[in-house]
């Protein structure tokens, strides 16, 4: 079973403030991975340092093999990585279509057709193609958000509370969505919609204090009430 | 009002003003209390621009206006009549209340508007301003300007000092409580996020145009102790350069800070007195202002918060690292 | 019962797209009520709408009895209408304290005041720790707002939003983003503030259980319009609700 | 009649040339998002090197060539020392190339001395024609010429090509498009540079225009510059274009018909549009 | 009542002396625009100050037994640094005689520091009218010509009976004056003012400008230009020459000349061009410039800094090293020496040096990038002479 992505002690700095103190996980091939963790904890702070907007301090971050910790950001997604954001990242100016075009970094039959999959998936991008970015209601700067991480084939997704403000009809589309996806890409993803995390997620990391403090399968966690008052405070 | 309230570095201020009511007259001859007046007044100057820039995070690039505008008046208004003290106050009202005007007028038409557009409506009405002051040749001399004269007890170069040290305290310690107060407080609120004081409830234009005319009427005044000091006036004090100056003055010194401004004036004048007077040195100094533009440049990197901003942030960052640990 | 806040046809437009479509409510005085939608129904330009970021197309806004259609954001507030941003929007340079006491200080009759020091309103800030402590955020109380987690800007905003002391609450997706351990406690603060203080109070959100929990009356808008509109039992129960808005996920999260 | 076409068409050289000034500060600005004080630096340097090689070579392609060069090598350097830190905050920008244009300014009497350099139209734009009663000056028409070129060229590229898209994406979030694997401080950088280039390269053909150059010329006409995109609309190419063209043709009624406003003629028409039109004339979309 | 520290006694010794000597100094402060927009004009006044001091005193740098001492200093063009800097030299340096400045504004805000102290200033070579007009004090006197000489040498160049004139002039006061001084010359000498064209200063197109001259059509043009944004080109494109208008000006330093090639042929006026002189000073001037300056000839204000300093070694030889100012007035008013330009005199009523002006044309000449002023005739000092405290 080949890791993907491996991350041993992490540790990160934001300006004079320690926030990671040892994070390390691995993200199977395949599987979808999920971190968890109350508001703080420094989850989206650790995809923020395997995306290289942030540097990391200490420990290796390893990705199919190599270590990326020293990458830029655009080397680091060149390699594969797609990233949607906690804060959605929508370029406001831009229209709908020039969002999604902006990610687009082939113009072939292939990703015409995942275009094709994506709007079919979330008909109101389709709707609102010509509307400024700025202009979308919450949820749906979140499907632009995600749509534009899907246009492209990457082998490895971070993606940042995907849930988060959406319909539960939408939420189900993105779950089934990911559940596509995973045939050919890995996710790693953070989510405070625990049902949404439990229906989907493989393996489960929790974060606390800027620490990897716990992991296992998903199964188990679902199961066990105990763990789950534990560190994540819900029965 | 008990004296233990009064915050310690107000004592310290006090303390240097005290200093500088003496010191002067012990060690220096009247080129350098020249000097120290022109520091003086531009510090007035750029602390009026520190209100826009500084706390409310409006840019002008016509302050220069305003500061224009108190000069001419005042001294047009000296020139027309004897050299009176009545007709010196007459110059001073003249000089306020044009600068109001002006001020009230340019902020209701661009201050709801995004901030680079109160700085070109600013820009234009002072080029407006230069083009009126070059083409009323007979008000204002044209571009070669006029002297005047002065009453006779400010001729004395110890007087014009003492009311250019009393104006500077005045205005410092005014404004100094003024940015202290409830009213000052919105004003930095709406440099961080206009939207969100605005749905607090608070009227986001009207701060802005009263904090404009108040630094419109500051800077006017500065304006006004100008020409006193130099009895002399043409059209230069409208132009860019004069913003630009309040701009670096403000910007070295620290934003947002009241006492920035000051040393940023101060820095400012006594760097290039020294600097240009190198010029026998080495022909380098004679380009001073590369200098100076480097040094800038350099600040503005570097230390984005200009002198006093910067040791005011290692100053309270001690004190929240210290809170942060318990 | 009577109503606090009334829309009459009330309808905007955002170029050739209607976003809310002429919709006609009442709020009741003291009640709680939320609103759902799907994603881009119109719910945050509704608030919008009612809060004065936005004037309509057509139709009126009464607020007791009294039109308030044309009014300013500004003068809202003062009367009376609070708002809480679905984007965070706080103060980030100032400290947590700082962002509060001043949402006190414009409920205060000092707005104007530039001559007297800040320090003599000690007022402000006892009551803007009272409110930090109300939304767990008093340990936090000296920290730039920048550097709060996502979920501590919520609570801010909670936070700035009770220090207006409002008659009506606007509340756009409290909790959206936090985790999991504090959405019962952002509840608490609601459901506190809807028992003790006596005030109305609108949410909109996309919790479900939250919805069933909190709310004496539920909305749906649906494509800008007013889709159904009942108690929480009978919203559910909906058909059109249901398979508009709900999907299937709803069993198991009430569940 | 005749009349009135000569004015128009010097009015709508002067236009032009300004459209030239006006065309990098647009494109940073609209692009990037970035307030390029130090526009008016790179202009005169463009100028100065411009004709120093022109001077030296008595060719005047060469000097064009040189102009652009300079503004291209000044523009990276520019780009990576003194825009990169100040990205997305407007402030610092204003300062930061303010410092800028003050050293720019005052090297420029270094390198090239104090003097003022003069400069004439090389022999092939030289002189006049008259077309009936109509005096037609060929260095105008030329300017004219190039300045349509210019605005063509530009707007195929930032229309037609993805690169326009990409660094209005990068201003309004930098991190998102790094997330995307664009390397965008060197597009960033590329950008910049062309702005340079087209401040250099209006620099020099201002030169045998008005005949002389000075140092001090940088900071003036870089008000100028923003005066028109400022009417044009922050951050419209087209916007530029058509202000600029404006300020011309007024400034030549003007100065026909009305001279007793002629000085006041751009604050004047300034202010009018921030009054009435505070967007510009054109608004940018968004 | 002034409050002088009593610090400046023991102020440095200024750049050109060895200082040690005990013998009596007279000390002079010189202000120029040593940077800034003026430069060009400020170091030629220095050039010109210090070869005048050297010719005067024979290169001993000593007058009727006391040492010279000067000391230059920049004033920015900006009369606040002028004041500033004349404070110091007055206050500090304690100098005998200012002399100054290379900008109108930047004399003006120093003139009246000259009368406060008493203190004697030749102004060189400022040349606004005010300074010696309505701004006079009994402390000025001026070497450089002022804007009514330049005005009636143009016209004395130009101007006869029946002449149709057109003028085109900045949008400035010193346009405005310079064209009614010349109005009034060129009216006295029979000439008719047909149209007056005032342009933007800072204007880059004067097509309308010219068109309205061409519509007027005057047998001449009279330029009165003061900026770096000269209106030649444009004039020659718009072939007023063709047209039968003939251009005259001021023709201005050796830098700005070069952009004049599309006016040669062109009747003028000059204050000064290293050629035009005939006399010895000017052999002198034009010999030492080019040894110490690279091969370099003086250009428009040298010789004014040297009659300047002349001016002021004269005086102080008359007055037998007396350097106190009422001594020195007495001397100065009606004064006449010998400087590059001829002879100059003050004049008793407002100060003012009366000066050779020089009538010329522009040619084209081998070996040299710009038009080379040539001698027509000397306009004497009385044919030049402005009105009094106009
Ligand atoms: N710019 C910053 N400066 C200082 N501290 C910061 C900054 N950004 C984040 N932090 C701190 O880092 C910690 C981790 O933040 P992070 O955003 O990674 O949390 P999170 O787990 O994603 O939380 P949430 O669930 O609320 O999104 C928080 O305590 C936060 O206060
Ligand atoms: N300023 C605007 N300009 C143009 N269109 C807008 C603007 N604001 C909102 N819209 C559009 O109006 C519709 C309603 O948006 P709104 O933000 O009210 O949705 P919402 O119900 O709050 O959705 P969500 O649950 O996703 O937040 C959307 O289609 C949106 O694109
Ligand atoms: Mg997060
Ligand atoms: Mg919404």
């Amino acid at each position: 079973m080949s890791n993907l992505l491996e991350l041993q002690q992490v540790e990160a700095y934001i300006q004079q403030y320690h926030i990671l103190h040892d994070i390390s996980f691995e993200v199977p091939k395949g599987e979808v991975t999920v971190l968890l963790g109350r508001n703080g904890a420094g989850k989206t702070t650790t995809l923020r340092t395997i995306m290289g907007l942030n540097q990391a301090s200490g420990g290796s971050i390893i990705y199919n093999d190599k270590e990326i910790g020293q990458l830029k950001t655009h080397s680091i997604a060149q390699n594969g990585i797609g990233y949607v954001p906690e804060d959605q990242g929508i370029f406001d100016n831009l229209t709908v279509g020039e969002n999604l075009k902006v990610a687009m970094k082939k113009e072939d039959e292939e990703t015409t057709t995942r275009m094709e999959w994506v709007l079919g998936l979330f008909p109101d991008l389709q709707k609102f193609w010509k509307k400024p970015g700025g202009q979308l209601s919450g949820g749906q700067k979140q499907m632009l958000a995600i749509a534009r991480a899907y246009v492209n084939e990457n082998e490895l997704l971070l993606i940042d509370e995907p849930s988060k403000g959406l319909a539960p009809i939408i939420v189900e589309k993105v779950m089934e969505s990911i559940q596509q996806m995973k045939e050919q890409t890995t996710i790693l993803l953070v989510e405070q919609n625990f049902l949404m995390a439990s229906k989907i997620g493989d393996r489960f990391y929790i974060i606390d204090d800027g620490q990897t403090i716990h992991n296992g399968q998903m199964d188990e966690l679902k199961n066990d009430k105990a763990l789950m008052k534990k560190y994540l405070g819900i029965a | 009002m008990n004296l233990r309230h009064i915050e310690r570095s107000t004592w310290i201020y006090i303390a240097f003003a005290l200093l500088l009511f003496i010191v002067p007259f012990l060690f220096t001859g009247r080129s350098m209390l020249f000097m120290i007046m022109q520091v003086f007044i531009f510090g007035i100057f750029a602390m009026s621009y520190d209100l826009l820039l500084g706390y409310t995070g409006i840019i002008s690039f016509g302050h220069a206006m305003f500061f224009g505008i108190g000069a001419y008046s005042a001294a047009i208004v000296m020139d027309l009549n004897d050299s009176t003290l009545l007709s010196l106050a007459a110059g001073v009202l003249v000089a306020v209340i044009i600068a109001a005007i002006v001020s009230f007028i340019a902020g209701i038409l661009t201050l709801r508007l995004k901030s680079h557009f109160y700085a070109m409506l600013t820009l234009a009405l002072a080029g407006l301003f230069l083009v009126a002051a070059e083409k009323w040749t007979s008000l204002t001399g044209g571009g070669e300007g006029f002297t005047f004269r002065l009453p006779e007890f400010l001729r004395d170069s110890g007087t014009m000092y003492m009311i250019c040290l009393i104006s500077l305290v005045v205005f410092f310690f005014g404004l100094r409580r003024f940015t202290k107060s409830p009213l000052g407080k919105v004003l930095v609120a709406i440099r961080e996020n206009e939207n969100r004081t605005e749905s607090l409830g608070f009227q986001v234009l009207h701060y802005k145009v009263i904090v404009s005319v108040i630094a419109g009427v500051i800077a006017s005044f500065a304006g006004v102790l100008y020409v006193l000091s130099l009895r002399f006036i043409d059209t230069s004090v409208f132009a860019v350069d004069v913003t630009l100056d309040a701009l670096l003055m403000t910007i070295i010194g620290g934003v947002g800070t009241l006492i920035g401004p000051l040393i940023g004036a101060g820095l400012v004048e006594f760097a290039h007195h020294w600097l240009s007077d190198l010029a026998d040195v080495h022909w380098i100094f004679e380009r001073w202002i590369i200098l100076y533009g480097i040094v800038y440049i350099l600040a503005v990197i570097f230390f984005p918060l200009g002198i006093a901003g910067t040791i005011q942030s290692k100053f309270s960052n001690r004190v929240t690292k210290g809170l942060s640990k318990k | 019962m009577t109503a606090i806040l009334e829309t009459k046809d009330l309808a905007i437009a955002f170029g050739g797209h209607t976003a809310v479509d002429h919709i006609s409510v009442q709020i009741t005085e003291k009640k709680f009520t939320s609103i759902i939608g799907p994603n881009g129904a119109g719910k945050t330009t509704l608030f919008n709408l009612l809060s004065g970021q936005l004037s309509p197309t057509n139709g009126q806004i009464l607020y007791k009895d009294q039109d308030i259609t044309k009014l300013s954001t500004t003068k809202r507030t003062r009367l009376g209408i609070g708002r809480s941003f679905q984007i965070t929007n706080v103060f980030p340079n100032l400290t947590v304290l700082e962002n509060v006491r001043l949402a006190v200080q414009s409920q205060a009759k000092v707005r104007y005041q530039m001559l007297a020091h800040f320090k003599y309103y000690k007022q402000f800030e006892v009551r803007a720790m009272e409110l930090l402590e109300r939304v767990f955020l008093d340990t936090k109380a000296d920290l730039r707002a920048v550097n709060l987690a996502h979920g501590e800007k919520r609570k801010l905003e909670m936070a700035m939003l009770l220090a207006l002391d409002t008659e009506v609450l606007l509340l756009d997706e409290p909790t959206a983003g936090m985790s999991l351990e504090e959405v019962p406690a952002i509840i608490e603060v609601i459901k506190k503030i809807k028992e003790e203080e006596d005030r109305t109070i609108v949410l909109i959100e996309h919790k479900i259980d939250m919805i069933m929990d909190l709310s004496d009356e539920v909305l749906v808008l649906f494509h800008g319009e007013l889709l159904a509109k009942g108690t929480p039992e009978e919203i559910i129960e909906n058909e059109t609700v249901q398979s508009a808005y709900l999907g299937g996920m709803y069993d198991e999260q009430l569940a | 009649m005749d009349l009135i076409v000569s004015l128009a068409i010097n009015g709508l050289a002067t236009g032009m040339l300004i459209f030239l000034l006006a065309a990098g500060l647009t494109l940073i600005f609209g692009l990037m998002d970035v307030l390029n004080f130090a526009h008016g630096g790179l202009f005169v340097w463009g100028a100065f090197s411009g004709v120093w090689v022109y001077n030296l070579t008595g060719n005047f392609m060469l000097g064009i060539a040189a102009a652009i060069v300079t503004g291209l090598i000044l523009g990276a350097i520019t780009e990576f020392l003194i825009i990169r830190p100040v990205y997305g905050n407007h402030i610092q920008q204003i300062l930061i190339t303010l410092g800028l244009m003050l050293v720019l300014g005052e090297l420029i009497k270094v390198v090239f001395g104090p003097e003022q350099k003069s400069a004439v139209p090389p022999a092939f734009l030289d002189g006049s024609f008259m077309l009936g009663d109509i005096i037609l000056i060929k260095y105008r028409l030329f300017i004219i010429a190039v300045g349509i070129f210019i605005f063509a060229l530009t707007t195929f590229i930032l229309k037609r090509t993805r690169i326009g898209l990409i660094v209005r994406a990068g201003v309004m979030n930098k991190e998102m498009v790094q997330s995307l694997g664009i390397n965008i401080q060197f597009v960033f950088m590329a950008v910049f540079m062309v702005g340079a280039a087209m401040a250099a390269l209006s620099g020099m053909l201002m030169a045998p225009y008005s005949g002389v150059i000075y140092a001090e010329m940088g900071l003036e006409f870089a008000i100028l510059a923003f005066i028109v995109v400022v009417i044009g609309g922050m951050g419209s190419f087209k916007g530029s274009l058509f202000a600029a063209i404006l300020v011309g043709l007024t400034q030549a009624f003007m100065a026909y018909y009305v001279p007793a406003l002629s000085l006041a003629v751009n604050m004047l028409l300034m202010t009018a549009v921030l009054i009435f039109r505070p967007e510009g004339l054109f608004k940018v979309k968004g | 009542d002034e409050d002088a520290s009593g610090e400046s006694e023991d102020s440095s010794n200024g750049s050109d002396t060895e200082g040690e000597e005990t013998t009596e100094t007279v000390k002079i402060g010189v202000l120029a625009s040593l940077t800034g927009a003026l430069e060009a004009y400020g170091k030629q006044t220095r050039k010109g100050f210090e070869l005048g001091l050297d010719y005067a005193t024979d290169g001993t740098m000593e007058v009727a037994g006391k040492k010279i001492e000067v000391v230059f200093e920049d004033t920015e063009t900006d009369p606040k640094v002028a004041r500033q800097k004349a404070i110091g030299l007055l206050e500090d340096e304690n100098v005998d005689f200012l002399v100054g400045s290379s900008s109108s504004g930047d004399t003006l805000a120093v003139t009246p520091l000259a009368e406060e102290y008493e203190t004697i200033m030749v102004v060189e070579p400022a040349v606004a009218d005010s300074i010696t007009g309505s701004e006079y004090n009994d402390y000025i006197f001026r070497t450089a010509r002022n804007s009514s000489q330049d005005a009636v040498a143009a016209a004395a160049s130009i101007a006869d009976e029946g002449v149709k004139i057109a003028t085109l002039a900045p949008d400035s006061a010193f346009g405005q004056d310079g064209v009614a001084a010349f109005k009034k010359a060129a009216t006295d000498l029979g000439a008719d003012i047909t149209h007056e064209e005032y342009a933007d200063p800072a204007a880059t197109d004067f097509t309308a400008n010219i068109q309205k001259i061409i519509e007027a059509d005057p047998d001449y043009l009279f330029v009165v230009w003061a900026g770096a944004n000269t209106p030649w080109n444009q004039i020659a494109d718009m072939k007023l020459q063709d047209q039968g208008i003939d251009i005259t000006t001021g023709a201005p330093d050796i830098a700005a000349l070069s952009t004049m090639s599309p006016l040669v042929g062109m009747k003028g006026f000059t204050v000064y061009y290293h050629t035009l002189p005939d006399n010895e000073v000017n052999d002198w001037l034009v010999k030492e410039h080019k040894e110490r300056f690279d091969g370099e000839v003086p250009d428009l204000f040298t010789p004014g800094g040297m009659s300047a300093a002349i001016s002021i070694v004269e005086a102080l030889k008359k007055a037998e090293g007396d350097a106190s100012a009422d001594k020195l007035i007495d001397t100065m008013e009606g004064m006449s020496f010998e400087t590059p330009k001829g002879t100059m005199t003050f004049r008793p009523e407002d100060h003012q040096a009366l000066q050779s002006l020089y009538a010329i044309t522009l040619e084209e000449k081998e070996g040299f990038d710009y038009p080379v002023p040539v001698l027509e005739r000397v306009l004497s000092p009385e044919e030049t002479a402005p009105p009094i405290k106009n």
